[in-house]
């Protein structure tokens, strides 16, 4: 569904992505891991438009999107879910999911989204009128994946959701992305928790300052020992 | 060179020595009518305009805050150093004050602008508080703000002429008096900028925060900055209120702090050289249009009046602006500006 | 041994929210400490509690058992605590040698200062003032080179001598983080609390920066916080690691006992549920 | 390296374009005009420049000036002091010009004044009004009065012809000439027995007067004296109609511009300013001077159009009077002026300021109405 | 007392005024950072525009007299001086500063006040238009009406009235519709709102628009009440209205709303006291609000993340 070949960004003259290749096939989950500034967002980041590349290709879905606007991707069925949730503080709960429907025409299938995400999310549903910024950092990265749902992409680029949240709502997000992997979404995770990101992986791509030494199905990954000592430091 | 206390070096007798040469190359061309007093007029607004970009670059570029109220400096040194002055011609009427080689006259004008100077100073003093509260957009608006209470204050100090401006000042200020005072006051904040203090004052401008965690009492510094760009505004105020022989409240109004700004802006933040650049390249333009749009006009067969001076002006502004964001020097020096000893080590290497 | 530097029950709010609770931390001097925790735990917090960023709503900081809150944090750094930052603030557009002179400065122009204890040669500095500056006096010369000359040394010492004139931010990112260092140890600190060194970093790298911090603690011979992501040189070079979780210390002691309580791997490496094993 | 190129290439640029302006033809006698044609003070600028126009055309028309023919170099000032003095500069050094005739600003003409006096060019303004433009030396002359006399006229006029024995004033406190008026006007009318109410001041640009107007209605004054430009007046006399003040209006010159009862409407009835001249005047300069303006540009001129035009005809008459274009004889033609211009009998007193009678100005009906001249 | 009631009355009318160029201020800077110096001059522009268009429709209804519904020949003046002025501020967002969006954010301040100046100078010098002051039609027959020792002319109600009605609208669209929020969400977090599909040059777009054309209504307002257009008129309104934006906190709609009706009062109030130096109370008051609140009365603070 997704394949990039080759990709590179450059902020200035510092190199951040060296060139990397990987891909997503449908209705896969995939996740990049790798420490704090090997890349991994700069990845997420220049996919979904935010930032430009310098060289390499992106197909998604077999057409040639680098360096698309952001706002163009959404409407291609590319949904990005960045890090640090970037909920709109001062807009409520709905309407941040009204927001994440701006490319959904059809009221209907809006007011499907919406319950549905209530029915995934209770305590969003109770906050409907609160504003963003007023939620938790779990109910934020609740609502980040909540706007996910209602723009209704079937591509998914996750990065870190399990960021600043106590282990039981790691538990609860990822509960929720194998679900959105249910109805048929492919998702890019990034994730500097790797142990559960791999559990919940299909495949993994280890990212290390800007190139992939290595990668692989998720558990080949996880029980990879040059993962762990490369990784998890111990 | 054993115990002298001031050490000049090789580079920088060259650059006074040049900067000398071309004065002499002026006052020659002058003299043998090549340049006429029209040209020696703008290059003497263009010489103060060089010590108001560069003091306010000091500001703005160097210490990275977002002073748009420069002129208020400038009023204070002017009125201050006028007062002064016509106070002392009115009660010495006998001084012959017009007279080209008059020591006497330009002892007590140079303490005068010492002395406006130093009041600006003190205001700038003032100003700078607000800087410690407030960053960007918010501190722009302050200095705006004091600035025009400045002007407002002269319009309604009758003693200094209000409305009317303050008039009868003595003519101190001619090509040989403002290049020298223009000189110095560049190579002192040169010798500022590229210094430990100076160099304090960069780290404010490039991450305040680290700036305080690495020792740099900012406060102090952000103080310092705004102390030293009003000194030299108030110094350039005073040398154009001894060249118009008139000081008025309008002169010094917001407009004019913005071209200001725009000079030093389009030299390049932080670059002495830019602002020397951007503000005879600026004031010549203004005056360049004058005689150029009318030549345009006869080639074309039409009558391009004066009033479509300031147009074409703020049309290359933006065109400027929209197709070079760098604008000519960026953060760089010329050569002859840097410190020898700096020159490998400097921030602009 | 003293403590070089003591916190003692702090706690900090952000408006309501608990960021830091009944913190404590004794630092032995020449210490090597690491503090870990997952990310949002309130590590960077402490870093600006210690450094003046932040005043603790409630407990004591001491540095050589003297309080340094309220103070500024310019004063801290004279004090002798120097720091780095997890998002690096270099003084991008200065050179290298710049960034390091620009630390030099606090001694100069000080009359009296607090000064470290154990680095006499920084108040052995000539003072200078704007005078000096706007003049360039031979004085302000002297004290110039001086500044200069350290800096130089330090960069030798660092091993970026070689970038000294290049443009702090067209510097690869592991320089960056090394120049952080060294701008910080420039200073003269007696602690030195390092934010994440590491982040970003390749292995070879690594390998070089955990050389680096052992090479300036025993050089320098300083006391060294560290917070780090990274286990390897977590539990690679500190002698003692501090494990807080939600502002809370959850666990503490020796690299290796640290690394096999349940508490912190659940906590900071997540929970292992067994799909793949 | 080409930033660098390209600032050099600017400066370079605008030196020779500056310096290509020397070339000059010699079958020409050059005057000097100045003015504000861009920036706050245009429209007093545009004004003036055509009146210069004018005068310079139809004595173009008329075989010109010493058997040349008159060029006029206008210059913009902006208003602005130090443009002043460089253009001041620009004419003389550059254009060679043999006097000049400007500026509008009190300020502008007063940085220009000491150049035209060091480098002996006569010079007469317009419409400067502060006293001191003409102290600057013995080559600086102007075509208006000065602040004092209007003020006082009006004064007398208030107290005397309207029987007002309270009064309020009201100024632009950024500009000199308003606010010489109304002290001027306030000195002489406690002077001759009246009272000021209220001595309220405005500032530059403003638009709303309510505050002011507010407060000198309540004051309860017989007359309220507006010595501002006419945009303002009109202004100002609609809030003050508005506000429920019913009495007179008085104010100077600055009143007179067709625009002032465009403006103002209804507002402006019942009001009285002193005038250098009355464009329904019958005498032959004046309904010659307006035909010829309304021709030219289409529009009714006003009193800066007015006092440009006779500053123009001042300085030309003098030039031929002298036969030469040596400045020591223009001075000396220029102090022993004597003509009839749109705006009277013109003469100077030993401080070249011009000695003419003042008219006193009524509006009535839309229509500006004579009222009665004051001499000296 | 009486002249206190007055006072209020003219103090209100004036910020009713300054509050719609206030918003345009506040909203262009809430959604792209940047002061927009040329904004009193799209002020400017709607003057004369709805000077132009109400000469153009007396033409077309027989001179002297256009027509005799009032309301209508309003309401038409009022959509061209809005057009017009949202027309500007369009128009200068597309040549000048959105391609100047990536750079640092003093580059287009300088191109706004470039901007500023080529307006101004450009108006004043084209002939059809010039330099010179004209006086603004009155578009409505004026009244005099007495509330007791006060006495208000029907302009005080129609620019008070006017204002609230395009405050209250814009309130509305602001909270309720869709663009709206979006307005709201761009001005947040760029980023995350190009994510949700916005194009956010669009909703840039329309705010210069929607503030445009209210700068375009204070001009016809402005008009209207005070009833004397020149190319210069935009600069000190434009200032004032900047100064009541900060004061309430720029970038906050309701702040703008706020800090104009404080500056309209406090200026009125001020100048009554001691008109000398009442031009420089609103900066005064600038200084001490901004000393006291650096993020302005209703702003909110931005922490900068260590």
């Amino acid at each position: 569904m997704l394949v990039v070949e080759n990709l590179q960004v450059s902020y200035g003259q510092i190199k951040a992505l060296k060139g990397i290749s990987f891909e997503v096939p449908q209705n896969k989950i995939v996740t990049l891991i790798g420490s704090n500034g090997a890349g991994k967002s700069t990845t997420l980041r220049s996919i979904s438009g935010l930032i430009k590349s310098q060289a390499g290709s992106i197909k998604f879905n077999g057409k040639e999107i680098r360096n698309l606007p952001a706002h163009e991707l959404v409407k291609l069925g590319m949904n990005h879910v960045p890090e640090g949730r970037k909920i709109f503080a001062t807009l409520t709960v709905y309407e941040n999911l009204e927001m994440a429907a701006w490319t959904v025409k059809n009221k209907k299938l809006f007011k499907e989204r919406v319950d549905e995400v209530f029915e995934l999310f209770p305590r969003l549903k109770e906050r409907r009128n609160q504003l963003g910024g007023t939620l938790s950092g779990g109910e934020q990265q609740m609502l980040a994946v909540g706007r996910a749902i209602v723009t209704g992409g079937n591509f998914i680029l996750f990065d870190e959701p399990s960021m600043g949240l106590s282990p039981l709502l790691v538990d609860e997000i990822f509960a929720t992305i194998i679900k959105i992997r249910e109805r048929g979404a492919t998702i890019l995770l990034v994730e500097q928790n790797a142990k559960q990101a791999l559990e919940i992986s299909d495949y993994a791509y280890v990212l290390e300052v800007g190139t992939i030494p290595f990668h692989g199905p998720a558990c080949d990954i996880a029980a990879n020992p040059k993962v762990k000592e490369a990784y998890l430091g111990i | 060179m054993g115990k002298k206390i001031f050490f000049i070096s090789r580079r920088m007798l060259l650059f006074v020595a040049g900067a000398l040469g071309m004065l002499l190359l002026v006052l020659f061309f002058n003299a043998t009518g090549i340049f006429t007093d029209y040209i020696v007029q703008i290059i003497n607004i263009s010489l103060i305009n060089v010590i108001l970009a560069v003091s306010l670059n000091l500001i703005n570029g160097f210490t990275g805050q977002f002073s748009i109220g420069h002129m208020g400096f400038a009023a204070v040194g002017a009125y201050t150093s006028a007062t002064v002055t016509t106070l002392i011609a009115k009660v010495t009427p006998r001084l012959p004050y017009t007279e080209f080689i008059n020591i006497n006259g330009y002892i007590v004008f140079i303490l005068a602008l010492l002395l406006g100077g130093i009041v600006a100073a003190g205001i700038g003093f003032l100003i700078g508080f607000p800087s410690l509260r407030l960053k960007g957009d918010y501190l722009a608006i302050i200095t705006l703000g004091f600035g025009e209470i400045i002007r407002t204050i002269f319009n309604n100090i009758d003693y200094v002429g209000g409305p009317r401006g303050l008039l009868g000042i003595p003519k101190f200020s001619n090509l040989i008096m403002i290049f020298v005072i223009t000189l110095l006051s560049v190579i002192a904040i040169r010798n500022l900028v590229f210094s430990t203090h100076g160099r304090a004052l960069l780290s404010i401008r490039e991450n305040e925060l680290a700036s305080e965690l690495v020792g740099v009492n900012t406060v102090r510094y952000k103080i310092t900055a705004f102390t030293i760009g009003a000194f030299f505004a108030g110094i350039a105020g005073g040398l154009q209120a001894h060249l118009l022989q008139i000081a008025h409240p309008t002169q010094y109004g917001f407009l004019y702090s913005i071209l200001v700004l725009i000079m030093v802006y389009a030299g390049g933040m932080g670059s002495i050289t830019g602002s020397i650049i951007a503000a005879f390249a600026l004031t010549f333009l203004s005056e360049g249009l004058r005689t150029a749009l009318p030549g345009l006009g006869d080639l074309m067969h039409v009558k391009i009046g004066d009033e479509w001076r300031m147009v074409v002006y703020s049309l290359l502004l933006i065109i400027i602006m929209l197709f070079r964001t760098e604008v000519l020097m960026g953060m760089r020096e010329m050569k002859l500006l840097v410190p020898e000893e700096e020159e490998h080590h400097g921030q602009h290497a | 041994m003293d403590s070089m530097l003591s916190l003692e029950k702090v706690t900090h709010y952000f408006g309501g929210l608990k960021a830091v609770s009944n913190f404590n931390l004794e630092l032995p001097d020449g210490a090597l400490y690491g503090l870990i925790g997952p990310n949002g735990a309130g590590k960077t917090t402490i870093f600006n509690l210690i450094t003046g960023i932040y005043t603790p709503t409630e407990g004591s900081i001491k540095l050589m058992n003297e309080s340094i809150i309220r103070k500024k944090p310019y004063q801290i750094v004279h004090m002798g605590i120097a720091r780095t930052f997890q998002n690096l603030r270099i003084f991008g557009s200065l050179s290298v040698l710049d960034n390091i002179r620009i630390s030099r400065h606090y001694t100069v122009g000080k009359s009296k200062h607090t000064g470290n204890r154990k680095h006499k040669e920084s108040s052995d500095l000539v003072q200078t003032n704007l005078f000096d500056s706007f003049f360039r006096t031979r004085n302000y010369l002297k004290a110039e080179r001086q500044i200069t000359d350290e800096a130089i040394d330090l960069l030798k010492l660092i091993k970026l001598d070689d970038v000294m004139h290049e443009q702090a931010k067209s510097l690869p990112y592991g320089k960056l983080r090394k120049l952080e260092i060294a701008r910080a140890l420039a200073t003269h600190p007696s602690v030195l609390l390092l934010d994440e060194p590491a982040a970003g970093m390749n292995p070879a790298e690594i390998g070089e920066l955990m050389d680096l911090i052992h090479f300036i603690r025993d050089n320098f011979k300083i006391t060294i916080l560290l917070i780090e992501h990274h286990m390897k040189v977590v539990m690679g070079i500190c002698e003692y690691i501090k494990v807080i979780d939600f502002g809370e210390t959850i666990a503490e002691g020796k690299p290796v006992e640290v690394a096999n309580n349940p508490r912190v791997i659940e906590a900071y490496l997540g929970k292992e549920e067994g799909k793949c094993s | 390296m080409k930033k660098k190129f390209i600032a050099v290439l600017l400066t370079v640029l605008s030196v020779s374009l500056i310096l290509a302006g020397c070339s000059q033809k010699t079958t020409e006698i050059k005057i000097g005009g100045v003015g504000p044609v861009s920036g706050e003070a245009a429209t007093f600028g545009q004004s003036t420049k055509e009146g210069y126009e004018l005068a310079v055309e139809e004595w173009n028309k008329a075989g010109g000036l010493l058997g040349n023919q008159i060029k006029l170099i206008f210059q913009d000032d902006k208003g602005d002091p130090t443009e002043a003095a460089t253009v001041w500069t620009k004419l003389i050094s550059q254009d060679k010009v043999v006097a000049i005739v400007g500026t509008v600003m009190s300020k502008c003409s007063l940085a220009g004044a000491p150049i035209s006096q060091a480098n002996k060019v006569p010079m007469i303004s317009p419409t400067s009004t502060n006293p001191k433009v003409t102290e600057v030396g013995e080559f600086i002359f102007r075509a208006c009065f000065i602040d004092p006399f209007q003020g006082t006229v009006g004064a007398k006029f208030a107290y005397e012809n309207l029987n007002a024995r309270t009064a309020a004033c009201i100024f632009d406190v950024g500009n000199d000439y308003t606010k010489g008026l109304s002290e001027f006007f306030r000195d002489k009318f406690i002077e001759l027995g009246g009272e000021i109410v209220a001595f309220e001041a405005h500032a530059t640009g403003a638009t709303d007067f309510k505050a002011q107007l507010t407060k000198i209605i309540a004051a309860k004054p017989d007359v309220i004296y507006i010595s501002d430009y006419y945009n303002d007046v009109a202004l100002i006399a609609k809030q003050a109609r508005e506000l429920g003040y019913t009495g007179p209006l008085v104010g100077g010159d600055g009143w007179d511009s067709p625009d002032l009862v465009k403006i103002g409407g209804k507002a402006v009835e019942n009001g009285y300013f002193t005038n250098h001249f009355s464009k329904d005047d019958p005498s032959p300069q004046v309904q010659e001077f307006v035909r010829k303006y309304e021709a030219k540009f289409g529009k009714t001129p006003d009193a800066l159009a007015a006092l440009a035009y006779d500053a123009m005809v001042i300085m030309l008459d003098a030039i031929k009077r002298a036969g030469s274009t040596d400045p020591e004889k223009i001075r000396a033609a220029l102090a022993a002026t004597n003509i009839q211009v749109v705006s009277g009998m013109i003469s100077f007193d030993k401080n070249r300021n011009p000695i003419k009678s003042a008219v006193i100005i009524a509006i009535k009906d839309g229509q500006q109405v004579y009222q009665t001249t004051v001499n000296p | 007392m009486s002249t206190f009631f007055q006072q209020l009355l003219n103090g209100i009318q004036l910020g009713s005024i300054y509050a719609l160029i206030a918003l345009g201020y506040t909203m262009v800077y809430g959604i792209v950072r940047l002061i927009n110096f040329a904004h009193g001059d799209f002020f400017m522009i709607g003057a004369y525009a709805a000077y132009g268009l109400y000469y153009a429709l007396g033409r077309l209804f027989g001179a002297g007299n256009p027509g005799a519904n009032y309301l209508v020949l309003f309401l038409l003046v009022l959509g061209g001086a809005m057009l017009a002025g949202g027309f500007a501020a369009v128009t200068a967002n597309r040549v000048a500063y959105k391609p100047l969006r990536d750079k640092p954010r003093l580059s287009s301040l300088i191109t706004a006040i470039g901007v500023s100046m080529f307006i101004e100078y450009f108006f004043s010098a084209l002939p059809a238009i010039g330099p010179s002051f004209r006086g603004f039609p009155e578009v409505f027959p004026k009244t005099i009406i007495k509330i007791g020792t006060a006495s208000v002319s029907n302009y005080v109600i129609i620019d008070v009235a006017v204002a609230a009605t395009l405050m209250v609208v814009l309130t509305l669209l602001v909270k309720f519709s869709k663009v709206g929020k979006a307005m709201r969400a761009v001005s947040q977090d760029k980023e995350a709102a190009k994510l949700m599909g916005i194009n956010i040059e669009t909703i840039i777009g329309v705010t210069f628009l929607i503030g445009g054309a209210f700068a375009g209504v204070a001009g016809l307002l402005s008009g209207l009440t005070y009833p004397r257009i020149f190319p210069y008129m935009g600069i000190l309104p434009g200032l004032k209205a900047f100064i009541a934006a900060v004061l309430g906190g720029i970038g906050n709609i309701p702040g703008a709303m706020l800090g104009s009706y404080i500056m309209g009062i406090a200026e009125t109030y001020a100048n009554a006291a001691n008109s000398l130096i009442g031009e420089g109370i609103a900066f005064a008051i600038l200084i001490v609000v901004l000393l006291i609140r650096p993020q302005g009365i209703l702003g909110e603070k931005t922490a900068d993340k260590i």
